[in-house]
């Protein structure tokens, strides 16, 4: 599972950075994205990675065998501040592309 | 401070967070409404800053501590008082005060919600300034970001949206590199309060520590592009000079932020221990290209914006160089060098829009897209309100004058007692007679080269401004846009006037942040109060 | 609230287990037509199999685990079946609405042009229909 | 008007119970919850179907039920003898005489569920439905067979 | 038995779904067509949500039911927004 | 710190002359201090009044005051007695408020306010009726205030502080007249050059301060041996003399003083020959008994003065400007004093002291003579002036005499102090080809003196009656605006004539407090008898009257500046390497060290993150060792190969397949969504699940704005293009290997003891909720949650203000291209209606979505009660409870669902802050901190026990904000299609009309 989670996570990353490094605001948000989801796996993953032990009480629960709670907390408060974000960037790359008439993040018209 | 007055840490996060709320209620057409009750809210931060302030002061070392929910400390969330946070938070608040009365003469009615923003940052800021634990200050970080974004982007246009992007961008990137630092050293270490984690670090297996580390210079580059560091800086001059002059204003204070976050958890955490001068050498080497740049830029700067902006990245350079060399003599004279360079900057990029609002009379308050399509609703600038000053040009020119005094350092405002301190320090930083070291010497230089430079351009800008152009209109200035740049001004003078019991107070707080043990045991031992449960349970047993 | 897989009498692991290779074999057998039938109006039927009866073969599976191994009728997998039947046919039936549009739109691929078969054509489409 | 949608109502008090399990509790909640929801819809305000043979709905789920099977079982086989049968599949233009809205989102999803028979385009116009048929033999075979098993139906359930 | 016998078929399901999961992402590169790759989207959701069940199943635990109501209730939203922006080139007008 | 101990305010004086109280003396100093600057406030404030009086009154009266306080000091300072005065400023570092008076102090003190009234006096007549009088005299009087304050300073720093004042006020008094460019450039030049000249003036001062341990006047000034033996002392050395010789216009700075003559004459007599640039010079005496005497100093001191000397006279000889030859005289004459200093005798410094004092006195007059000249013709051009006896006799007369003590012609100040120049430059110092030329040097500047000096007078008094001045007829001045030359000249006669009654004393006193026990024996007499500087005297005197009648012609016709050097122009080369060092190469290096661009900074961004995150690692020689390692699910590993390939097809398609990269990007975000159930995530499943699918509407809502793109465009990429894209590569690829090795490693690590077991152990007992995560999102770490609403609520606010003003680029303006077919095909039926289309289209749909509408907030309330124990949650709810709203949208357009459903989005929010907010807020009521929160079990009737936490109403507040910051999101960008539509009816019906 690690090896998996890894190995997916460095995917996402590079493509992300690839993205985000590209001279077009769509392909910045989708790095974006990419990019937030790398690091929601990776804020989850530090607490290790267990199947099927969610951190949820109850009878019988040992409590000290379940998920760390609190990398998921985190993720959580990066999951909604990544999706606010998200949508800010949007919309300025919107206003940008209206003011400007292109979609370059300079406001270029075409690279050189 | 127990009882009610302990509540009063926890007060310059609520009260403009309150505002906000309150101000959500009511419409966009209610502007004086609104604009009181940022006012209200921003003074009443004010006086809650001045008491907190005031506080810590005094003699007592750290009963600031704040349990959150009731929650023991490393468990819950913290806001930790210290002599830095009093003093960032007046700070803050002295600057809010200033730029929002500023706002208040036409700026706030640009776009929507301008205050609800305002407030927000500042609730950001004040989150910032306080908190004592890691990931919460992320959040603060993103609230105080959030509201930036918001900020920058307030009247919208061309520049604006464009900076705004870049700007978004970066922090966004550097939000990433924030949560990434945090969950590595949360990974390794098991917490997140920043108290603890400094009792960690000395404990934990070197394997660990150096993904420890690794998380460390990961959450560095996240608050060194905050700080604006060469050569994460870019976005910067452009990004401040975009925004709307009281904004810019209040701006002055959030790259301070970023060096502020170095600074405590640099003391903290790398003062002493397996870990210590972490990165050290990276702060002097990226502090030095940023004075450097700095200096270049505000030089190169045709425009005042920008030069404003490139001198924010001086007093950035400088601060960091001055972390980097990490003496604690040279520390304090910083530390008054940032809030003097806080109040000239902010004055500067508000005094900049009354200037330039001469040259082109007022073009350049809306943006281009001001009622492209006509929409009935869209807010427009009253011109006509107000009257305007007598004098105003020689107002204008003596406040113009004072910036660039405190920019290149002249006395006799806080400027030079500013940079008089530090390099007084940098000169006695070792025994007598012993030459400085020439990381010292280099720091010595370049703030030098970086006055002249300041003063070398702001001449020739200021000539060019304020003489040469024989038939300049004179700008339509109201009142209560000259006296929060005046009141800034004062302030530097205030400082420099009582630079000793100033210095005393930054001494105070510079020495109490370099015995990290001090901060350790307060947060540690901070008592929570008797839960409900065990209340109800012994006034059951009472009975 | 967590079983053991081992509780279940084996009459019922043996039904939730057809049930489960049910489903997965009509949803997988979806894709595959999904995949393998040449236009989109032909593709469009392959993934219902995984919408009706794959969802329903694996809902079944779900509730018949759970009412045996907790001794009480869990049903709620029936929500997730019903909203699924509920909601598919509008993503299916925007879909194919919008790809008929383009397709019309581009003249590619023979498609049923609505301005082609003018009243005259509708009238006989529906005398036909009458006559059956 | 205090329960605007009683069925609905019902309904959603159901499935609040499924969701969390019968006590009283929950079906005082669920009936606050299901009256709040139902006066959300109000604010919509959707064309109000009228039943009249709701007892027929059991025997319509039947069919349905039993139809989908079959057709999964067919499209399945279909696909999996590949390209080796006969290329069938066709367009088909289908009248309606259902003009309850209702009870063409029913007929909509019944034909959308049923493997091999995808519904395209309605024009309110004509009253016309073009389908398309992954298996079309006989075209005059599958209109009568939707309208006998399904229209007919839904037209005795709706008023 | 019962637990060879469930585990082999959970073990099956999974891997079935998976492979239809697969294809399906197949179909989301090749396309050709936008409505082809959305149709692989909807059909990814449905197939994923078969996953979280047989897992829910495989588990013995009713805790991830939730989130495979989730797909089935609100997946088909982002599906029906594509759609109709390929139809109508707005998706709220 | 703790290098300077922290003295406590003293106040010492040696004797009472005021009688009033021993301490009372010493703060009169402050004063003093105060006087001038005070009066520069008053007049500056009085900026509105019409009459010129009042302004030159306060002025005229503030200097006199001064001039007799100072007058007053000198009882108590006649015996070799110093006067103090201490306050602290900055004790942490040794910046103490401290004023010294001593007798070098006083005299200079004395030149500055006696002279310094003079000019008031004088500039009364000669600021023009258009000239803003009150400013003047406000930056006049400043100045004055902080040329005291560098004389009467008692703390090295303090000297600094008043030194750059000094430049700021002269800055602003140059430039006065600042509509005239040469005005501007000339002040600007010498702000520059001394304003530089302060900066390394501090940083020696803090080098003598750092050598010494104290930044006291006197402490430094008892500690000569230490500071010249000290490694540091020739840094300290160098930037003192940058300091000096940049004030004193010594070669090679001495050019800014020739540009600053395009100040108001009043200024030029005041700064240019008494006090700014005497400061310099000043300096040099009041240091020069600890930094004098050493070789180092001998030779950067005496070559600077040498050549200032010889150059300055030189440069005199040939302008054609009046102020011009006594801006370069001035020069000169400050070179000579320099060049005595140089010398490090005792009797030389006599000579400078005495030199200074006599220079002021001549220099001045002259000044106000030539602005006479000025004022009453017109003009300054010497080629223009000619005759003018016969106009302005007493002026001519009085310029003569003090042009005369310019020469050094006997009975005249001016030759005493040359005399003595003469006699210490035939003595041996420092034996060296320096000290050998320096007689033959001297000769020669003497000669050139003279030479110019009867330029100055035989040019302009004498000859024929001058024909193009620009006042025809000039004509003596006002009597009051003589008398300051009048008063000037006398006392150069004095002195001349009777030195040692009239400034013996004073000078004797002056030397004193700077000599000490070296104090020489010295006498002042006119007559030394015939000797070898009498000698040189006559020789300079005739030589430079010989060199005049042989020059006159030439200087008629010439042009201006000097022969062989005329080329040198020390200003125009500064200004170039100004301009080339400050703006050129600036922009260059600002454009090579920075980019405005987005690209190179994300790359300097990620690059520096990706070698911040390494570098500790590589360091510390990190080895990748595997600690704990799950096995592999296969079906988990399949959905990830799946995972992987849609995001590098989603970075692969985004460029020209942006439907289909957002598609592919759902996928990845469906597989995120799986792994976190899968591994016991399932809050963060069903939020990333909420989240993709809202994120998807919304950037669809957004790509309807962007440019169409086909992947023909550009398709041809640049070498240049390439490599970026390969370091991209190279970088990209970098990060993510980078990532997946820390991710593996820390995933692999054991699990530290982690804060995790305290929440886990205490979130039922003590938080009231079996679901550990949102017990910590509501309540252990409830504050970060209150941060994270806020700052959803401002995004959505940004979001809405910046739409508000949102402008389409005019190709995305018209209607989609699908809605204009669709729209043509329902016109030209016959039997459809135009939008009959979208309606048959949503028929069917809108209905479901409709019904579907109760039952999703149904979902919402379920998934917000279980939250506590269950997955789920205000957040996850707000979510679902906003795409319940979202469909409604979808289904039927913005108008019909806004006709239907009145969401007042900020109404959500607000309240949902202020829920949240009061909820933390209502423990304080209970003594506990804020978002403390309570539980208990609630006994209902029929219902039975139930939970009621604080907590779950925090969570409500979340819930609240949430779907109203969504819903505003959503909103404000499905409202631009409305706006856009009316907008284009708009111009449709405005294109009809016209
Ligand atoms: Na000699
Ligand atoms: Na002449």
């Amino acid at each position: 599972m690690e090896l998996v989670l890894s190995i997916a996570i460095g995917v996402m990353t590079g493509c992300g950075v690839w993205l985000i490094l590209r001279p077009r605001t769509y392909q910045v948000i989708v790095g974006l994205s990419l990019l937030s989801y790398a690091v929601n796996l990776f804020i989850f993953g530090v607490g290790g990675v267990k199947s099927n032990l969610p951190p949820i009480l109850g009878d019988g629960v040992v409590s000290s065998t379940l998920s760390d709670p609190v990398p998921q907390a985190l993720v959580l408060t990066a999951i909604v501040i990544g999706f606010a974000t998200t949508a800010l960037f949007l919309v300025v790359l919107l206003a940008s592309r209206g003011l400007t008439g292109n979609d370059h993040v300079d406001g270029r018209n075409e690279r050189k | 401070m127990n009882g009610w007055e302990h509540h009063l840490i926890i007060a310059p996060i609520l009260v403009p967070m309150m505002a906000a709320a309150l101000l959500l209620f009511f419409d966009e057409r209610r502007r004086v409404t609104k604009a009181m009750i940022s006012l209200a809210s921003t003074i009443i931060l004010g006086m809650i800053a001045v008491i907190l302030f005031r506080i810590e002061s005094g003699p007592n070392d750290f009963e600031g501590v704040y349990l959150l929910g009731n929650w023991a400390a490393p468990f819950g969330i913290v806001l930790v008082l210290d002599g830095l946070s009093a003093l960032m938070l007046l700070l803050a608040a002295l600057l809010a005060l200033a730029t929002l009365v500023f706002s208040l003469a036409r700026w706030h009615s640009v776009g929507a919600h301008f205050h609800s923003m305002f407030q927000l940052l500042l609730m950001g800021l004040n989150g910032a300034f306080l908190t004592g634990d890691l990931f919460n200050l992320f959040v603060f970080f993103e609230v105080m970001l959030a509201a930036s974004y918001g900020l920058l982007l307030h009247g919208s246009g061309p520049l604006r949206v464009k900076a705004g992007m870049h700007y978004i961008a970066v922090n966004l990137v550097a939000a990433l590199f924030f949560l990434i630092g945090v969950s590595l050293i949360y990974g390794t270490t098991g917490t997140l309060n920043m108290a603890d984690l400094a009792a960690r670090i000395p404990q934990i297996e070197p394997d660990r520590l150096m993904l420890m580390e690794a998380g460390a210079g990961v959450l560095g580059v996240a608050f060194l592009i905050k700080a604006g560091m060469w050569p994460l800086c870019f976005w910067l001059p452009t990004a401040y000079s975009a925004a709307s002059a009281p904004v810019a204003g209040m701006f002055a204070i959030l790259s301070k932020l970023g060096i502020y976050v170095i600074l405590r958890l640099t003391m903290l955490l790398f003062g002493e221990g397996p870990s210590a001068g972490f990165g050290a050498t990276v702060l002097l080497w990226g502090g030095t290209a940023t004075l450097i740049f700095g200096t270049i830029g505000v030089l190169s700067s045709q425009a005042l914006g920008r030069m404003a902006g490139y001198s924010v990245l001086v007093s950035s350079g400088t601060m960091l160089m001055v972390l980097g060399i990490n003496d604690g003599a040279i520390s304090s004279g910083a530390l008054l060098y940032l809030v003097s360079s806080t109040f000239t900057i902010s004055a500067f990029f508000m005094l900049i829009e009354l200037v330039e609002r001469g040259q082109d009379a007022g073009a350049n308050v809306l943006a281009v897209t001001m009622e492209a399509y006509g929409d009935g609703d869209e807010d427009r600038l009253d011109e006509g309100e107000g009257v305007t000053m007598p004098g105003t040009m020689a107002i204008l020119g003596t406040c113009f004058a004072a910036c660039g005094i405190l920019l290149a350092g002249l006395p006799p405002l806080s400027g030079f007692i500013a940079k008089f301190a530090m390099l007084s320090a940098m000169m006695g930083t070792g025994a007598i007679g012993v030459p400085p070291t020439p990381a010292v010497w280099m720091l010595c230089v370049l703030v030098i080269l970086s006055g002249v430079a300041a003063l070398i351009a702001m001449s020739r800008v200021g000539i060019r401004t304020f003489w040469s152009s024989l038939e300049g209109v004179v700008p339509r200035v109201l009142v209560i846009e000259l006296v929060p740049v005046m009141f800034l001004l004062s302030l530097t003078l205030a400082l420099s006037v009582q630079a000793g019991p100033a210095m005393q107070y930054m001494d105070t707080t510079i020495r109490t942040l370099s015995n990290p043990a001090v901060y350790i045991d307060a947060v540690h031992n901070a008592a929570t109060v008797e839960g409900w449960k065990e209340r109800a349970a012994r006034s059951a047993e009472g009975q | 609230m967590i079983q053991p897989v081992s509780d279940l009498p084996l009459w019922a692991a043996m039904v939730v287990a057809a049930f489960l290779i049910f489903g997965s074999a009509l949803a997988l057998i979806g894709a595959i037509g999904f995949l393998r039938l040449p236009t989109f109006y032909e593709r469009l039927h392959a993934p219902t199999l995984g919408t009706s009866w794959g969802v329903g073969g694996i809902m079944l599976a779900s509730m018949v685990y759970f009412s045996v191994s907790s001794s009480r009728p869990v049903l709620h997998e029936i929500l997730i079946g019903l909203f699924v039947t509920v909601t598919t046919p509008i993503t299916f039936m925007l879909l194919a609405r919008a790809a008929l549009h383009r397709d019309r739109a581009e003249s590619n691929g023979n498609v049923p042009e609505k301005h082609q078969h003018d009243l005259e054509d509708v009238e006989a489409i529906q005398g036909n229909a009458e006559e059956n | 008007m205090m329960l605007p949608y009683p069925i609905l109502a019902v309904c959603l008090l159901l499935m609040w119970l499924m969701l969390n399990g019968f006590s009283w509790g929950q079906l005082v909640l669920g009936a606050l919850v299901a009256l709040f929801a139902s006066w959300a819809l109000a604010s919509l305000r959707p064309d109000k179907p009228k039943l009249r043979k709701w007892w027929l709905i059991p025997k319509l789920v039947t069919v349905v039920f039993v139809d989908i099977l079959r057709s999964n079982l067919a499209v399945a086989t279909l696909i999996l003898k590949g390209k080796r049968r006969p290329h069938t599949s066709g367009f088909l233009l289908l009248p309606l005489e259902i003009e309850n809205k209702t009870a063409l989102a029913l007929l909509a999803i019944i034909l959308t569920s049923t493997p091999g028979s995808a519904w395209l385009e309605y024009d309110s116009r004509d009253r016309t439905v073009l389908l398309h048929v992954l298996d079309l033999i006989d075209e005059e075979q599958w209109i009568a067979t939707i309208k006998h098993r399904y229209e007919a139906l839904l037209l005795e359930i709706f008023a | 038995m019962s637990a060879v016998i469930l585990l082999t078929a959970i073990s099956i399901a999974q891997l079935l779904i998976a492979l239809a999961m697969a294809i399906a992402s197949v179909r989301m590169f090749r396309g050709p067509r936008a409505q082809d790759r959305i149709i692989g989207l909807d059909t990814l959701y449905i197939n994923a949500m078969l996953m979280l069940v047989t897992f829910g199943i495989g588990t013995g635990s009713t805790i991830y039911f939730e989130a495979a109501l989730v797909i089935g209730m609100l997946g088909f939203v982002a599906t029906v927004a594509l759609a109709k922006f390929l139809m109508r080139g707005e998706v709220i007008e | 710190m703790g290098r300077f101990a922290p003295c406590s305010p003293t106040l010492t004086a040696q004797r009472g002359i005021w009688g009033i109280g021993i301490t009372f003396e010493p703060f009169l100093l402050v004063v003093l201090l105060a006087l001038p600057f005070l009066g520069s406030l008053a007049t500056g404030l009085i900026l509105n009044t019409t009459s010129r009086d009042l302004p030159v009154f306060v002025a005229g009266a503030v200097t006199l005051l001064a001039a007799l306080l100072t007058a007053s000091f000198y009882p108590a300072l006649a015996n070799g007695n110093v006067l103090r005065f201490d306050a602290q400023w900055l004790p942490q570092f040794g910046l103490n408020f401290t004023l010294r008076l001593d007798g070098f102090a006083w005299i200079f003190a004395m030149l500055i306010t006696a002279i310094g009234f003079l000019v008031v006096l004088y500039a009364r007549y000669y600021m023009s009726e258009d000239d803003p009088i009150p400013r003047f005299f406000a930056f006049l009087l400043a100045f004055m205030g902080a040329m005291l304050g560098i004389v009467i300073s008692g703390n090295i720093i303090l000297i600094s502080v008043f030194w750059e004042l000094t430049s700021i006020f002269s800055f602003l008094l140059i430039s006065y007249w600042h509509n005239n460019s040469t005005a501007r450039d000339g002040a600007r030049m010498a702000l520059t050059i001394t304003g530089i000249g302060g900066f390394c003036l501090l940083i020696g001062m803090l080098l003598l301060g750092n050598i010494v341990g104290s930044y006291d006047l006197d402490k430094v000034l008892a500690s000569g041996d230490v500071i010249r033996n000290h490694a540091l002392y020739l840094p300290a050395l160098i930037f003192i003399l940058l300091g000096a010789l940049t004030k004193s216009a010594q070669f090679p700075f001495h050019f800014w003083l020739p540009n600053a003559m395009a100040a108001p004459t009043p200024v030029s007599a005041f700064l240019h020959s008494a006090t700014l640039v005497k400061a310099g010079v000043f300096l040099l005496v009041r240091l020069w008994p600890v930094l004098s005497g050493t070789y180092e100093w001998f030779w950067l001191v005496g070559l600077a003065g040498t050549l200032t000397l010889l150059l300055g006279a030189y440069f005199a000889m040939f302008q054609r400007d009046l102020k011009g030859l006594l801006a370069y005289s001035t020069i000169s004459h400050l070179g000579l004093i320099t060049t005595l200093l140089s010398l490090g005798s005792p009797l030389a410094t006599v000579a400078a002291i005495f030199h200074m004092l006599n220079h002021a006195t001549f220099k001045a007059s002259l000044f106000m003579a030539a602005g006479i000249i000025d004022h009453e013709t017109g003009t300054r051009d010497m080629r223009r002036l000619s005759g003018l006896f016969r106009f302005l006799p007493i002026t001519a007369t009085l310029a003569m005499v003090a042009s005369a003590s310019m020469a050094g012609v006997p009975l005249l100040n001016g030759f005493l102090s040359k005399e003595m120049f003469f006699a210490e430059a035939v003595e041996t110092h420092a034996d060296s080809i320096l000290d050998r030329a320096l007689p033959y040097i001297a000769t020669l500047a003497g000669a050139f003196s003279v030479t110019y000096s009867l330029r100055f007078i035989h040019t302009v008094f004498f000859g024929p009656k001058p024909t193009d001045l620009p006042i025809a007829t000039p004509h003596e001045p006002p009597h009051w605006m003589r008398f300051p030359i009048e008063f000037l000249v006398i006392v150069c006669l004095v002195v001349g004539i009777v030195p040692a009654y009239s400034i013996g004393p004073f000078l004797q006193m002056a030397v004193e407090s700077v000599l000490g026990n070296r104090t020489p024996e010295y006498s002042l007499s006119i007559w030394h008898g015939f000797n070898l500087p009498l000698l040189m005297s006559i020789l300079a005197l005739a030589g430079g009257a010989l060199l005049y009648i042989l020059l006159r012609g030439y200087f008629a016709r010439c042009e201006d500046g000097p022969p062989f050097l005329r080329n040198l122009r020390g200003q125009r080369i500064f200004e170039r390497v100004l301009v080339t060092v400050s703006w050129r190469w600036a922009r260059l290096a600002e454009s090579r060290m920075g980019t405005r661009n987005l690209q190179p900074q994300l790359r300097w961004v990620v690059a520096c993150g990706f070698l911040a995150g390494l570098l500790p690692l590589y360091v510390s020689g990190f080895e990748a060792r595997m600690f704990t390692f799950s096995g592999i699910d296969p079906a988990f590993a399949a959905m990830w190969a799946i995972g992987m390939a849609l995001s590098l097809a989603a970075a692969y398609m985004a460029k020209y397949h942006r439907l289909a990269a957002l598609v592919m990007l759902g996928g990845v975000g469906l597989i995120v969504c799986i792994t976190f159930v899968w591994l016991s995530a399932p809050d963060l499943a069903i939020t990333q699940l909420l989240v993709e699918i809202v994120t998807t509407v919304l950037i669809l809502l957004g790509l309807r704005w962007l440019p169409k793109r086909n992947p023909d465009m550009g398709a041809f990429i640049s070498l240049r293009g390439r490599f970026r894209r390969f370091r991209d590569l190279v970088l990209a690829i970098a990060c993510g290997v980078g990532m997946s090795f820390v991710a593996f490693a820390v995933m692999t690590m054991p699990v530290p003891d982690t804060i995790a077991t305290y929440f886990l152990d205490n979130a039922y007992e003590q938080g009231g909720g079996r679901n550990v995560v949102n017990v910590i999102l509501v309540d252990f770490r409830g504050f970060d949650t209150l941060g994270e609403i806020a700052v959803l609520g401002v995004v959505a606010l940004t979001v809405f203000a910046l739409l508000r003003r949102f402008r389409p680029a005019s190709d995305s303006l018209d209607m989609p291209e699908q809605q204009r077919i669709q729209n043509r095909f329902d016109e030209e039926r016959p039997d459809r209606a135009p939008g009959d289309t979208v309606r048959d289209y949503l028929a069917v749909p809108s209905l479901i979505m409709q019904w579907l509408f109760p039952v999703i907030i149904t979902f919402a309330v379920y998934i917000f009660m279980r939250g506590h124990d269950m997955p789920g949650g205000g957040f996850s709810a707000g979510l679902t409870m906003s795409i319940a709203f979202l469909l409604q949208y979808l289904a039927g357009g913005t108008r019909w669902a806004e006709d239907r459903l009145r969401i007042l989005p900020l109404r959500w929010m607000g309240g949902g802050l202020l829920t949240a907010l009061a909820t933390g807020v209502g423990a304080w009521f209970l003594g506990y901190p804020f978002l403390t929160s309570h539980f208990r079990y609630v006994e209902l009737p029929l219902i039975g026990k139930m939970p009621a936490a604080t907590a779950l109403l925090f969570d409500l507040g979340v819930f609240s904000l949430v779907v109203g910051s969504t819903v505003l999101i959503l909103v404000a960008l499905a409202h631009q299609s409305v706006r856009i539509r009316r907008v284009r009816s708009h111009d449709a019906a405005k294109t009809e009309e016209s």
